[in-house]
């Protein structure tokens, strides 16, 4: 069953043409991966499901994004309560000033959980997830900028975590992680795949490969396949996917 | 021969940033050599006359009876108004002008009549005062017009401080804060202005002492050279440090001068327990990357 | 409240659709808001225009607009006054010609060492030192030009009047110092430091670091903390009136006596001339000039922050 | 001011003649220093009456006289008709009174031997519109041949406007290229650092700086005796031309309260002169305060 | 023959031991790869070797470093002049808010090149050698802020090229690319060779394996293991480094 559902969908920003004509399913409970060259446009089509374009005032879209069947583009929708069933991760670490406990608390206090002990909870929970506790779990009063580069996106992932949303989206979520951490959030993934739906865009063929259900793949903004990973990695229909999976592009 | 050009050249940029590091070292001491010659030059003068006569008499045609005790009132009388009304008013306009505003023209508009508000001078503000504040609203020579006028005239410093210190907010903090489902509100309260406030703090700060130290509106706005009572109320009449200095230093008497200076060094030991302050809660709230 | 389960479980219907508990929520409020209290800077933008306007209308029914702006006599309280505007405009020039060589330069010197060169200790001590200077009433300085400095230009060039337009032009120059040293050390401060890192990893110096990366990354802040200064410094009043004397004229000579617009306001507004004569009005005049130069300034530096505005996010 | 009416409550009790409320003066800088010292006394007897004092300047006490916010106005000089019209305007009438005589003095450097003595005439001179004099020779030919560097009060000030009528003849009438200040501590500053310097202020800025400055003696014409400016001379009009009266202006109808009627007797009392002197001015003669005191209902 | 010799070097950032007693030579003209989970102190070696943690206050460094048997610590040491000979890629695309153009001169324009001609040719190769040119050859006086993640790294090496280095430090320099331009890098790096000396920071165990002449493990601020990268990789001497190669770790 399909939860997310793009129809021709464009996106501009100013001038620059950067989705053509975007179609796709993603199907519920399921991960499915973005790959592409740089500036093929994964992060900005990742970015269009949740409305984070919203932010940038060049953006001009048409066509359709709907989750559950509605359109997230029309305007009686409630952005804020979108995103909350939207968590996202970016490609670059972005941990507030704050202290561990306070990055990670941000969402839920933000959504109005008071409660002390249920925010302790959920602070551990979500580091745990991110496989980040075992690290900080004696220092959750730090500056979360004293931690190195990726424990710090580590904290970010456990930061969309702590939101309990049904969509997950990840922007290279593990391109500053080293292997061992990268391994538990692959296998975190595949977990949450139970409950969430992931969409992961990612530059390692092999993540995508392992992780993920579905895979697109996309050229100068346009989605040239999209199939199950196993078929795409192993038969492709395209000449360009097969090109770029064999390392043969460019 | 690659090697000893590179060489050469690196010893001259070397030097130049050394002469550099020397000319920019002697601009900050240019300062300090400043403020010390005049501190030097007010505390000669005002020592003497600084004892716990001088914090609780009022103003006296007799120097030696001369004190400074409703000056001090008045002044933190005014600025326990102007200094929160301006900073809420201050750090208001500047989220909406940062964080809210569109640019087109007359957001532009705003912009530029607040730059341009900070350059006209006090006296106009102490014009603009006498006429709105203590006519128009009918508030009387009262520590409220004064409080007003000063918040009107130190605005727009803290305003401008405020979008510098909003604008270094790196997008991607936002960005991160928006993803979680924060509206723009919560994004403003709980990630932009924690992060802004040490630059805020700054400004706010400056502007503060400016408040402090303002003479001509307020004579304007009728704060009153002298008085021996202390307000009551918002609506009284009042004096400050700066007016009361100003009067001290006009008078013919030599020794007037002198507790002229020994009322600036209470002007500034009340600026500097504001910077305390200040610096302090910066450096609370600055944590660097 | 039970965590988010049950809208995930209960109803397939998207929570996102459902509006949020009344339109009036905090979100919506804010900018009407914060909207409302950025007007008051309008308001008292308006209130300005008005009363000058008002106040200066009576004075350009008695005296023509070009014999206003281009006059170059200025003595409108003598018992034949001339009412040319202009040597005012040259004295307040003068002024702020001197303050910006003063200021300016040294504001900046030590924004960059505060910020790229002195040891982060250091910085910490000497900024709020330097921010007290601000808050020192401007009599102090006054006094401070007239027994200090003057005596000083005086041993250099001693055909120097006792009141003149370089003493208390230094002096209003010290007392922006502090203002635009932190102001921009602000904005330079909030440069990330992985753009210095890149630099000092191409061998850089310190000095490169701080004028080719951090000064133009900063720029618009460091525009706007010279703009502050500069207005505080065409604003200033009381170190004019008591070191540069009270003499308006075109003669452009820093040893000389001047008078600025500011200091004329204040000195015939708190003097004795006739309350609602033309004399008294000629503050009103002069105060509508003055707003318009400071106007025209602004608009200007709006206009070089934008141009070489360089963004880092 | 409203607003502390209600304090004479507290009064009423033992004595019905105890006085009480709220007395407002501004105006004029010059006059400030005796309305300051009589009120200070004033208030050390009646302790419930609040007297305050400002400084903004005679044009602007004149404003704030018609504008209702104050009782008293000081000035340095007298009422303008522009004034006394916008007052009628409102329903108000000031009542003028001379509190004191404020001698200017022309000062010169200690070190000057030879202008110690001069004429109306010589100052006109120096000081009127348009004059050539450039060096002391001019003035007097033995005197020497260096430049004279001129100071004194600024064009909106009230010593400006006295001096240029009692000596060039016409208010307002002076040559423009002297240097002038607004603060008179500043013109001291002035006269007692150059030699050939020349400036005139108030009176009491001259006697709390002897030590730095000396005042010239004036002759009315050539045959006439050079006078000094002292407490004497100004006091029994010797003193010629430049002694000016100071004013208040209390404003007609507040003459009716109590409080204002005792304070404007005490400012004219022998306290209050002898506060006038003190604070550098000189006393009238007795008959003008009397004269101020038959306008009081 | 070795160009980097570190001997007993201790790191603290304060009172935190990050580098523990850490000793190794490293070649001219070869490709040594540093690896370990995160937090381990990899980017903390590598700043060692340019001196780039001068710029924090609270670091204190015991032992040496010599360059050309040159302690570089020693006093005497002209810092600019050895980074110019030691150019270096961060973890984070770091371009300066200037045009493409702009960053890729600023360091030859520094050490005095001020010929536009000779600037527009080592602008050309540096973009060429960071396989960015075709994408902005004719965008170069754009922003470098208006590019992708993905190109702004690109352009971070270019930049570091441009100063054309005798070492190249590279904190993951690849993290944020793209296969095909990560593949391009990798030949670079492999052309490079022939004349510079490289180390390379990575988590991507296969690029360290693909690239690298050797390879040391690191583990909790330890030099855990220096070899060859093919023995490394094949037949570790210490169980720690079999754990975390085969992703049996932690
Ligand atoms: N805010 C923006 N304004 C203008 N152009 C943009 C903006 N953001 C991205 N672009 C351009 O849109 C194109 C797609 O960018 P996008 O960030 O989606 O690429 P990507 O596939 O995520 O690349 P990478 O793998 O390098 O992150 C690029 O050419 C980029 O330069
Ligand atoms: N400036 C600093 N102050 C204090 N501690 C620091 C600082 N920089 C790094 N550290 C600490 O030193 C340790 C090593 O950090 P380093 O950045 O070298 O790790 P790394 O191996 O590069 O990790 P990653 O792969 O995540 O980048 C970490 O525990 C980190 O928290
Ligand atoms: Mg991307
Ligand atoms: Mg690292």
């Amino acid at each position: 069953m399909s939860i997310v559902q793009i129809k021709d969908l464009d996106l501009y920003y100013g001038d620059f043409h950067a989705l053509r004509n975007v179609s796709m399913n993603i199907n519920e409970k399921s991960i499915t991966a973005f790959i592409g060259p740089s500036g093929c446009g994964k992060s900005t089509l990742l970015r269009t499901l949740n409305r984070m374009n919203d932010m940038i005032d060049s953006v001009k879209i048409s066509g359709a994004v709907s989750i559950n069947d509605t359109n997230i583009y029309n305007p009686t929708v409630n952005v804020e309560l979108l995103r909350k069933e939207i968590g996202m991760v970016f490609q670059q670490p972005n941990p507030f000033p704050k202290s561990i406990f306070e990055n990670v608390a941000y969402g839920p206090k933000i959504h109005g959980i008071r409660n002390k002990k249920q925010l302790d909870e959920i602070v551990e929970t979500s580091l745990r997830g991110a496989a980040l506790w075992d690290e900080v779990k004696d220092d959750l009063k730090k500056s979360a900028y004293g931690l190195s580069g990726g424990q710090q996106q580590r904290l970010c992932i456990a930061r969309a975590l702590a939101i309990n949303p049904k969509i997950l989206l990840m922007d290279e979520p593990t391109s500053a992680l080293d292997p061992i951490s990268t391994l538990k959030i692959e296998e975190l993934i595949q977990e949450l795949k139970g409950d969430y739906t992931i969409i992961i865009v990612t530059h390692n063929m092999q993540q995508a490969a392992r992780v993920s259900d579905q895979t697109a793949f996309f050229l100068n903004g346009e989605v040239i396949e999209f199939s199950d990973t196993s078929k795409l990695f192993s038969n492709p229909n395209e000449k360009k996917t097969e090109d770029y999976i064999t390392g043969r592009f460019g | 021969m690659m090697q000893l050009d590179a060489e050469k050249q690196m010893r001259r940029r070397k030097r130049k940033n050394t002469i550099f590091h020397i000319l920019f070292l002697s601009s900050t001491l240019f300062g300090i050599v400043a403020l010390a010659l005049l501190l030097i030059q007010i505390l000669v003068d005002g020592l003497g006359w600084l004892n716990w006569d001088f914090l609780t008499n009022n103003a006296s045609r007799k120097a030696e009876k001369s004190g400074i005790k409703a000056a001090i009132f008045g002044t933190l009388w005014m600025m326990s108004i102007t200094a929160p009304l301006s900073f809420i008013i201050g750090v208001s306009t500047a989220i909406y002008l940062e964080e809210y505003a569109k640019n087109n023209w007359f957001n532009r508009f705003i912009q530029t009549n607040i730059a341009n508000l900070a350059g006209v001078p006090s006296i106009v503000y102490g014009l603009l005062g006498l006429t709105i504040f203590v006519r128009v609203f009918g508030f009387g020579k009262s520590v409220l017009a004064g409080s007003l006028t000063m918040t009107l005239l130190i605005l727009p410093i803290i305003i401008v401080a405020s979008q510098e210190a909003i604008k270094a907010i790196p997008g991607s903090q936002r960005n991160a804060s928006f993803a979680l489902g924060a509206n723009r509100w919560q994004t403003i309260l709980r990630v932009v202005l924690p992060s802004a406030l040490p630059g805020i703090l700054t400004g706010s700060i400056l502007s503060f002492s400016r408040a402090v130290g303002e003479t001509a509106p307020l004579i304007v706005v009728g704060a009153v050279a002298y008085i021996t009572t202390l307000p009551n109320s918002v609506f009284d009449k009042f004096t400050v440090m700066p007016i009361q200095i100003y009067t001290w230093a006009n008078l013919p008497q030599e020794e007037f001068h002198n507790v002229a200076s020994a009322g600036i060094i209470v002007l500034l030991l009340m600026l500097l327990t504001m910077n305390a302050v200040a610096i302090f809660l910066r450096n609370k709230y600055q944590k660097k990357n | 409240m039970a965590r988010m389960k049950q809208s995930k479980n209960a109803k397939e219907l998207n929570s996102f659709m459902q509006k949020k508990k009344g339109i009036y929520s905090w979100d919506r409020m804010m900018p009407i808001i914060l909207a409302t209290i950025a007007g008051i800077s309008v308001l008292t933008t308006i209130g300005i225009v008005v009363i000058l306007i008002t106040e200066s209308a009576g004075f350009f029914q008695a005296v023509s607009i070009t014999e206003f702006l281009f006059g170059t006599q200025w003595t409108p309280l003598f018992a034949d006054p001339k009412f040319g505007v202009l040597p005012l405009i040259m004295g307040t020039f003068m002024i702020t010609l001197v303050a910006s060589i003063v200021a300016l330069p040294i504001g900046f010197g030590s924004a960059i060492y505060l910020s790229e060169y002195a040891p982060r200790k250091v910085r910490n001590f000497i900024k709020p030192i330097l921010e007290i200077l601000a808050g020192i009433p401007t009599i102090v300085y006054g006094f401070f030009a007239l027994t200090f400095i003057t005596p000083i230009i005086k041993m250099v060039i001693p055909q120097t009047d006792l009141f003149n337009a370089l003493s208390a032009g230094i002096v209003v120059g010290i007392m922006i110092i502090p203002m635009i040293s932190s102001l921009s050390e602000d904005a330079m401060n909030a440069v990330p430091s992985s753009l210095r890192n890149a630099a000092y990893a191409m061998g850089s110096t310190k000095l490169e670091v701080a004028l080719k990366v951090v000064v133009p990354a900063s720029f618009s802040g460091i525009i706007a903390s010279f703009v502050l200064g500069l207005s505080r410094a065409i604003g200033e009043t009381m170190i004019v009136t008591l070191a540069a004397g009270a003499l308006p004229n075109m003669d452009f000579d820093f040893l000389k006596s001047i008078q600025t617009m500011t200091a004329y306001i204040v000195t015939t507004s708190q003097g004795d001339t006739a309350y609602g004569s033309v004399e008294y009005r000629t503050i009103y005049a002069v105060g509508i000039t003055l707003f318009v130069i400071t106007l025209i300034m602004n608009i200007l530096a709006g206009y070089i922050s934008r141009k070489f505005r360089e963004e880092y996010e | 001011g409203t607003e502390s009416e209600e304090q004479p409550a507290n009064q009423g009790s033992n004595e019905g003649n105890e006085l009480s409320g709220e007395i407002n003066i501004d105006g004029s800088s010059t006059v400030f220093p005796v309305s300051q010292a009589v009120a200070e006394e004033f208030m050390a007897i009646h302790d419930d009456v609040m007297v305050t004092v400002n400084l903004s300047g005679s044009s602007n006490g004149f404003k704030a006289l018609i504008a209702g916010e104050i009782q008293i106005a000081d000035a340095s000089r007298q009422i303008k008709d522009k004034e006394v019209d916008a007052l009628k305007a409102e329903g108000q009438e000031a009542v003028e009174m001379p509190v004191a005589f404020d001698g200017i003095t022309v000062v010169i450097n200690p070190e000057n031997d030879w202008a110690t003595e001069m004429t109306v005439d010589e100052l006109k001179k120096i000081w009127e519109v348009g004059s050539t004099v450039e060096n002391w020779s001019d003035v007097n030919p033995e005197w020497p041949n260096e430049p004279i560097k001129l100071y004194g009060p600024g064009t909106a000030s009230g010593t400006f406007e006295y001096f240029t009528g009692a000596i060039n003849g016409t208010k307002n009438e002076s040559r423009e290229d002297y240097t002038p200040s607004e603060d008179d501590n500043v013109l001291v500053t002035g006269v007692s650092g150059d030699k050939y310097a020349m400036g005139y202020f108030g009176f009491s800025y001259y006697v709390e700086n002897q030590d730095k400055l000396n005042a010239v003696s004036i002759k009315v014409d050539e045959s006439a005796a050079a006078v000094a400016p002292t407490v004497e001379t100004i006091k029994d009009g010797t003193y010629k031309p430049l002694s000016r009266p100071i004013y208040i202006y209390p404003v007609k109808s507040a003459l009716e309260k109590k409080e204002i009627q005792e304070f404007l007797k005490y400012y004219m009392s022998e306290e209050g002169q002898a506060l006038a002197e003190e604070v550098g001015y000189v006393a009238l003669p007795a008959e003008m305060y009397a004269e101020n005191l038959s306008l009081l209902p």
